[in-house]
């Protein structure tokens, strides 16, 4: 067993035997054992890192029964990629986390186990190279979010954590379903099935279909904005980061490694649903009157630009879908951690509220408008480098349709960004709250704030990360 | 044969359960219809691969083993968030309402009775 | 002789002195003014020192290059020609000075730290668009440019401000998503090129000719919305409203000249005029530029809100730029080019003048200048001159650029293009002489609001930056001989292009 | 021989069973009802296991069937009881009440 | 139609009329009542396809714990208010049951033409019979579970963790409530628990002993116990606790501890991550699986975190 495979199984198991420590701990101590947790796992990423770039991937088997017997693990450079951001936004919601969850509050007891064990199942939902592993691995990730979305003990978080919840399950259903017939067709679990010429259409088409409820995916959508924007800050900020994420790339991985050589038109169909969510998601996100409503349907357009990379599906293609992913998370994990400090300090996210918000908090407001420039893909961002390479590879493949729709994602997002920025620092402030909470610690702050820099600076040197996924996928491009 | 009337079988209750998913604005009845369409789900996946020397194939067996602990845990959870959600907002349906705090206005008074009166 | 070293570190150095200031203007925050003062004169000063620099080595045949990497087979380029010293040194000359004129123009209102630390990240924009060596460099600060003016345009925050401001990024951030699909296109073609004289697509025309003519116009299309060529000037009175130092710095400088300057890389350095000519736009290229012309002027005969005239004439002067590199030739290219900085100049002068009026005064409409002239000589005379000048009198700068411009089209066997520019002086005169009218000749009317108070000092800043720009108006034009004059250097970039 | 007496010992177990369940959806109240379900399913099953034990005849299944009978048994008793207590529990409330 | 088939067809008419009721019965709590039946009848028909793990699992869990936990929650419910708590809002629509329809239609095609998928040679179930000698265990699903897909097992526990962790963010706000429905004083009901109490103890540690090499193993017996526990907490032998106590928190996450150290274990050998260490081991993983599983779900039945003695 390689030393990075035993990294692998550190990824899962620190945050697991973390988990463990806080649920054995008093209350009072738990989140002295998280913080440790949750800063000593994204240290494995380092050398894994280096390992991936050295070998395009890592891979483990359990207790040496090779698939199909067993189950088996694999980190590539999407993997990874998603891990970083988890690991960034984990940390930095840290903070947040540790002055929203005081000891003191009944939720916070849970709070910090449901935490670390929602960081094992997306670490594990990365690292799954088996489809049933899969499902147990998104299963425990939804049950360990939806928890954290009802520590917000509001009617509204309440009712979005069981509307979660219920679709989730339907979800996973169709996934499971799916699997099984894949199981009955090839008598394997593993992802990546040599030898099978053409998966039976309907497993895939039901796999993802489940998937597609999970990451959010425009008709399959309703959950997310209510339990994003309902959900405690730092909360929503960590699944706004990954949670959807996980379920995506799990989504790219069956359509490119599972399904040999999946449907062509399939692909399209799927590239026009990602069209729909894009456009449809921005347009709701410029309608809504909360800020973390709007920063939610963002999210949900941003998953429909990815979606694109079905249809284009080349190795540029793939680069820059992976590096989307990449600034996305930053940017959406930064603004969530601003919005929670808004809402702190004026007791509300309704953007009735956000007038004058440059003079009262001037960091959370540069961080929403940076943030708001990688989401748009202003250059230079990390947004822009995305957008960049998805354009080219739509030039490269004569998908003009696809290319004049991406140059379009960008206005649209600009809509609803600059509708906030210009509320936020340039509206007569004669209509804002009066009466101000005492702000959260400068920490805080300065943690969404970095969160927001780096979704800009990484558009500036993005060699490393485009180097890493430059080794694309197994049987990506057609 | 057998194979092909428990897959038809599997279907009618699968069909029940979707049924009872969308007309029942209950959440414990969501939950029964959609333990009805694991059970259905669970079945499926026993009888559709062949058997290994006459009795079902043990991996899939396994996988449903999981399955059926992942449920009923689910299950457990979201009846606890029901009654949760039942105590604070007074009925056992999703309803798509914002939170009113959030909008800034003064929640509707009930809400806030029901919210204290029962907390700790 | 400079060291290599140097010559890389300069030209984003001279880009980033501002961005520094801004940022320490941002930290500092609202209530360090003399701090803020300082930054910023000094920052100017300096980058007016590094610009003078760069340009004298340019002068001495240095090449100054800086290279970096933004994607494989995407470069970020910042290099220095004779070209980009014109515009950068334009934009350092009248930075510093509306710089001057802000301060103190804005004395008493609320947001000066965000107001001056976005005003500094324009003008590091600005001279990003001035060193941008390719196209993606260029596009890059262009899009900066809008993200940094916008705030400006909306300082005020009331309604009409807000109104302003997103026509204003309907506008632009549309052109650039116009120039997004070219650049994208572009580069699909023909890799990643440096801007070289005469173009580098002249090997591509046969094979793909169709796709650079559509690229040209959307090109064209995508700068076009900033230099205001009509249909797309739309955005330009809207952002009026906006404090008279942006307008200034907007309608002189920064923004619209950014597209003007695009368009000149464009044609010149990206296909070369001849390349333009073989696809057949050059001659729509002119149609656009002079019915802008025209038709800019007629629409300032129609507005009777000075600031609003102001803009409307911009428009039209603008497309004298456009109008020249269209023409081509020697000496249309010079007068057109030589018109980026005599037109900044005139304008910059025009606005600091009706700044002045609207804050002493709170003149904004035209029948309101009855009689200024007694009461604010100086002003009133830089006014004046200015305005003579935009008319085309000699020996203001005005009239150099329109000389050059009319030989050009001459030279070319141009006439209807002579015509257009003499109707456009006629024009020109009919919406500037009313107002040179109203100034000397007629008396004083009554005053619509008392004029407010403001110390000595901010009131000479204000006054003596408005002469020292009508000072400027009349001295390059006096000595437009000169080797070191505009014209001069002008007519050596334009050999370059068209010898 | 066994067989017979199985098969005997089944039918009749059935009956009993069936018996049971008409009462129990036919007889007027609560206490008829679980008179007929207790004591009626109670035989019934106690003459299947038999039957069972016949056919099968090993003492191991013998004392499981046995086993199961007598769970039964007393989960039944149990909740025959409960049930009973509770209803009349009721009724004293009501006559209380009105 | 031969007997075999018959039974087949007549058990499936059963299940399919109790999940008629369950689905678009009238009363939530007999809706309730017929999901146990269901469940039951599930396990009948587990049997009969020769499943009888699954059978034991069923009936144990997702008929008995399941339907307790049901009728518990409703209960709650009813406290909380009798009338919105059976409130149906039923709305029967055309569409609804067209949607179902299709559903099922859609299912059974599915299934129909999976039957008719030629399998792989290869394929897992096989490799595992062939392998299950070199483990020395006599139950391949256990081998499954334990040995070649023990990762699963690993996180199905962590679901179960979780999801007894995740309804403490309910439970610490909501109000204590006891389930006790029988009065502890009754004779009978103490006899009951005098008689029950030891032998599901007993069943319990025999489906754990058997488990390895026949029908049975961690969850049969866990869920046993945890039957024994919602039974003393009926009976108010048992009483829910606030306090959480830290030997019960212990208890609860032992299985999954468990379960890491089978996996860790061997790297400390320098053996792969969960390498096979022999029929102990397993044995040692399941006893602790058996108390986390019968810990967590009674606990759950009783929304608290912990319990204590209730007393005569």
């Amino acid at each position: 067993m390689t030393p990075a495979a035993q990294l692998l199984i550190g990824l899962v198991f620190v945050p697991l035997s973390t988990a463990l420590v806080a649920v054995l701990l008093p209350p009072r101590r738990r989140r002295w054992a998280v913080v440790l947790g949750g800063l000593a796992w994204p240290c494995l990423l380092v050398p894994l890192s280096m390992a991936v770039a050295r070998e395009q991937s890592v891979v483990m088997v359990f207790g040496g029964w090779a698939p199909p017997l067993g189950i088996g693990w694999r980190l590539d450079a999407l993997g990874l990629v998603v891990l970083w951001v988890h690991a960034l936004a984990g940390i930095a919601a840290l903070p947040s986390a540790w002055r929203r969850f005081d000891p003191d509050l009944p939720e916070s007891g849970p709070f910090w186990s449901l935490w670390m064990i929602l960081a094992t199942g997306v670490n594990l939902a990365l690292l799954a190279a088996d489809l049933f592993n899969l499902y147990v691995a998104l299963e425990l990730t939804t049950l360990a979010a939806v928890a954290l979305i009802a520590t917000d003990d509001g009617i509204a978080a309440l009712a979005a954590a069981m509307r979660y919840l219920l679709l989730a399950v339907l979800g996973s259903l169709m996934y499971v379903l799916g699997v099984g017939l894949v199981y009955a067709q090839t008598g394997s679990l593993a992802m990546h099935q040599p030898g099978i010429e053409a998966l039976n259409n309907v497993a895939l088409v039901l796999m993802l279909t489940g998937l597609m409820v999970k990451a959010a995916i425009f008709p399959l959508h309703v959950w997310l904005p209510h339990a994003y924007s309902n959900a405690p800050g730092p909360v929503a900020a960590i699944m706004a980061a990954v949670v959807g994420k996980a379920a995506l790339v799990a989504f790219w991985r069956i359509w490119f490694e599972t399904a040999e050589a999946p449907p062509a038109q399939l692909a399209d169909f799927l590239g026009l649903i990602g069209a729909a969510a894009l456009v449809y998601g921005a347009i709701a996100a410029y309608l809504q009157p909360r800020l973390k409503m709007v920063i939610a349907y963002s999210s949900i357009s941003h998953f429909g630009f990815l979606l694109l990379l079905l249809p284009l599906a080349s190795q540029q293609a793939f680069q820059g879908a992976g590096f989307h992913l990449l600034a996305h998370g930053l940017a959406k994990a930064a603004m969530f951690l601003a919005a929670a400090n808004i809402v702190v300090v004026l007791g509300s996210d309704s953007i009735r509220h956000l007038p004058g918000l440059d003079k009262r908090m001037p960091l959370e407001a540069f961080t929403l408008a940076l943030a708001g420039v990688t989401l748009i893909g202003l250059p230079p961002s990390g947004g822009f480098t995305g957008k960049w390479m998805l354009l080219s590879a739509a030039w490269e493949t004569g998908g003009w349709f696809w290319l004049v729709l991406i140059v379009l994602s960008g206005l649209m997002s600009a809509a609803y960004v600059f509708r906030i920025l210009a509320l936020t620092c340039f509206h007569p402030a004669r209509r804002a709250v009066h009466h101000l909470h005492p702000r959260p610690p400068k920490i805080t702050s300065l943690a969404a704030l970095t969160l927001a820099l780096l979704a800009v600076v990484i558009g500036l040197y993005p060699h490393p990360v485009l180097d890493l996924l430059g080794a694309g996928m197994p049987g990506m491009v057609r | 044969m057998t194979s092909a009337v428990f897959v038809l079988v599997a279907a009618a209750i699968f069909g029940l359960g979707v049924h009872g998913l969308l007309v029942s604005a209950h959440i414990m009845r969501k939950l029964l219809a959609l333990n009805l369409m694991l059970s259905a789900l669970f079945l499926l996946l026993i009888v559709v691969p062949a058997t290994i020397d006459g009795r079902p194939d043990p991996v899939p067996q396994a996988l449903v083993l999981t399955g059926i602990v992942i449920a009923v845990s689910t299950t457990a959870f979201a009846l606890a968030l029901m009654v949760r959600l039942f105590r604070k907002q007074g009925h056992a349906s999703i309803h798509p309402d914002i939170d009113p705090r959030l909008l800034g206005r003064k929640a509707p008074s009930k809400a806030n009775k029901t919210a204290q009166g029962d907390d700790r | 002789m400079i060291s290599p070293w140097t010559t890389q570190i300069l030209p984003p150095a001279v880009v980033l002195v501002s961005t520094l200031a801004a940022i320490v203007i941002f930290v500092a925050g609202e209530a360090r003014q003399r701090l803020r003062i300082w930054v910023n004169l000094t920052a100017a000063l300096l980058k007016l020192l590094l610009v003078v620099w760069i340009g004298l080595e340019v002068l001495a045949g240095t090449t100054f290059m800086f290279r970096f990497e933004l994607l494989p087979g995407l470069e970020l380029i910042l290099h220095a020609d004779a070209l980009s010293i014109l515009f950068a040194s334009l934009s350092a000359v009248l930075w510093l000075v509306t710089t001057v004129y802000a301060i103190a123009y804005l004395e008493h209102s609320p947001n000066r730290a965000r107001f001056f630390g976005f005003f500094s990240l324009c003008v590091s924009a600005t001279m990003g668009i001035a060193m941008a060596g390719n196209l993606l460099t260029l596009f890059l600060f262009y899009e900066l440019l809008t993200l940094t003016t916008w705030p400006l345009v909306v300082h005020n925050g009331t309604p009409e401000a807000l109104a302003a401001g997103r026509s204003y990024l309907r506008y632009t951030l549309t052109g650039g998503v116009v120039l997004l699909t070219a650049l994208v296109w572009l580069y699909g073609l023909a890799g990643n090129a440096v801007f070289t004289p005469g173009g580098f697509l002249a090997p591509l025309a046969a094979a793909h000719g169709d796709a650079l003519t559509l690229i040209f116009v959307m090109l064209v299309a995508g700068f076009g919305v900033k230099a205001g060529l009509i249909p797309l000037h739309g955005w330009l009175p809207k952002a009026m409203v906006a404090p008279a130092p942006v307008s200034a710095l907007l309608h002189a400088v920064a923004v619209v000249k950014a597209g003007a300057f695009g368009i000149i890389r464009t044609v010149e350095d990206v296909y070369g005029l001849e390349l333009v000519a073989e696809l057949g736009m050059r001659l729509p290229l002119i149609t656009v530029a002079s019915w802008t012309i025209v038709i800019g002027s007629l629409l300032a005969l129609r507005e009777h809100h000075l600031k609003r005239r102001l803009a409307y004439s911009t428009v039209s002067q603008v497309s004298y730029i456009v109008l020249g590199i269209a023409v081509g030739g020697l000496l249309a290219t010079s007068g057109g080019m030589v018109h980026l900085v005599h037109q900044g100049l005139m304008k910059i002068t025009l606005f600091f003048c009706a700044g002045i009026f609207g804050l002493l005064l709170g003149v904004k409409r035209i029948d309101q200048l009855d009689g200024l002239g007694r009461r604010m000589p100086w002003v009133s005379g830089a006014f004046t001159v200015a305005a003579l000048g935009m008319i085309g009198l000699p020996p203001l700068v005005g009239f150099i650029s329109k000389w050059y411009l009319a030989s050009g089209a001459l030279a070319a066997g141009m006439p209807l293009v002579l015509a257009v520019l003499i109707t456009s002086a006629l024009l020109n005169a009919a919406y500037f002489l009313p107002l040179v009218r109203r100034l000397w000749l007629n008396p004083p009317g009554t005053l619509v609001e008392a004029p407010i108070e403001i110390g000595r000092l901010p009131r000479l800043a204000l006054m003596s930056s408005a002469v020292a720009t009508a000072a400027l108006v009349v001295v390059l034009g006096v000595l437009a001989a000169h080797p070191l004059s505009p014209l001069n250097w002008v007519v050596k970039i334009a050999q370059g292009y068209a010898p | 021989m066994t067989d017979l007496l199985a098969l005997v010992f089944l039918l009749s177990g059935c009956f009993f069973i069936f018996a049971g369940t008409v009462g129990m959806i036919r007889l007027p109240d609560v206490y008829c009802r679980l008179h007929a379900m207790t004591k009626a399913d109670n035989l019934g099953l106690l003459l299947i296991c038999l039957s069972l034990l016949l056919l099968d005849g090993r003492v191991r299944i013998a004392l499981l069937l046995l086993l199961i009978w007598l769970l039964a048994l007393l989960a039944s008793t149990v909740s025959a009881h409960l049930i009973a207590r509770h209803s009349r529990a009721r009724q004293v409330n009501e006559r209380d009440g009105g | 139609m031969s007997a075999p088939l018959a039974v087949d067809v007549l058990l499936g008419l059963i299940l399919v009329g109790l999940a008629a009721q369950v689905a678009i019965g009238e009363h939530l709590f007999r809706a309730i009542v017929f999901y146990v039946a269901f469940g039951l009848s599930m396990s009948v028909i587990w049997a009969r396809l020769g499943a009888p793990d699954l059978a034991l699992a069923d009936a144990a869990i997702g008929a008995g714990l399941t339907g307790a936990l049901m009728m518990v929650a409703f209960r709650r419910l009813v406290e909380i208010d009798p009338k919105q708590a059976q409130a149906q809002g039923t709305r029967s629509s055309a569409l609804a049951v067209l949607i179902g329809v299709l559903a099922a239609g859609m299912v059974a095609t599915i299934g129909l033409t999976a039957l008719t998928l030629e399998q792989q040679p290869g394929r897992a179930g096989l490799q595992v019979m062939e392998t299950l000698g070199d483990t020395g265990l006599g139950n391949p699903i256990t081998g499954v579970l334990l040995v070649f897909r023990g990762f699963d097992t690993l996180i199905e526990m962590t679901v179960l963790l979780t999801a007894f962790v995740g309804s403490r963010v309910m439970t610490t706000r909501s109000r204590f409530y006891v389930a006790t429905i029988a009065g502890f004083q009754l004779p009978l009901v103490r006899t009951l628990v005098a008689v029950i109490l030891p032998l599901a103890a007993l069943i319990a540690m025999h489906l754990l002993w058997i488990g390895s090499d026949q029908p049975g193993g961690a969850f049969q017996a866990g869920s046993v116990l945890a039957g024994a526990g919602v039974l003393l907490l009926l009976t108010g032998t048992l009483l829910p606790a606030s306090k959480s106590r830290a030997l019960v928190r212990l208890a609860l996450v032992a299985g999954v501890a468990s379960l890491c150290v089978l996996v860790l274990a061997p790297m400390l050998r320098g053996q792969v991550a969960m390498a096979y260490l022999g029929r102990g081991s397993l044995l040692f993983a399941e006893a602790l699986m058996m108390v986390s599983i019968a810990t967590s779900l009674t606990l759950l039945f009783a929304g608290r975190p912990s319990l204590k003695v209730g007393r005569p």
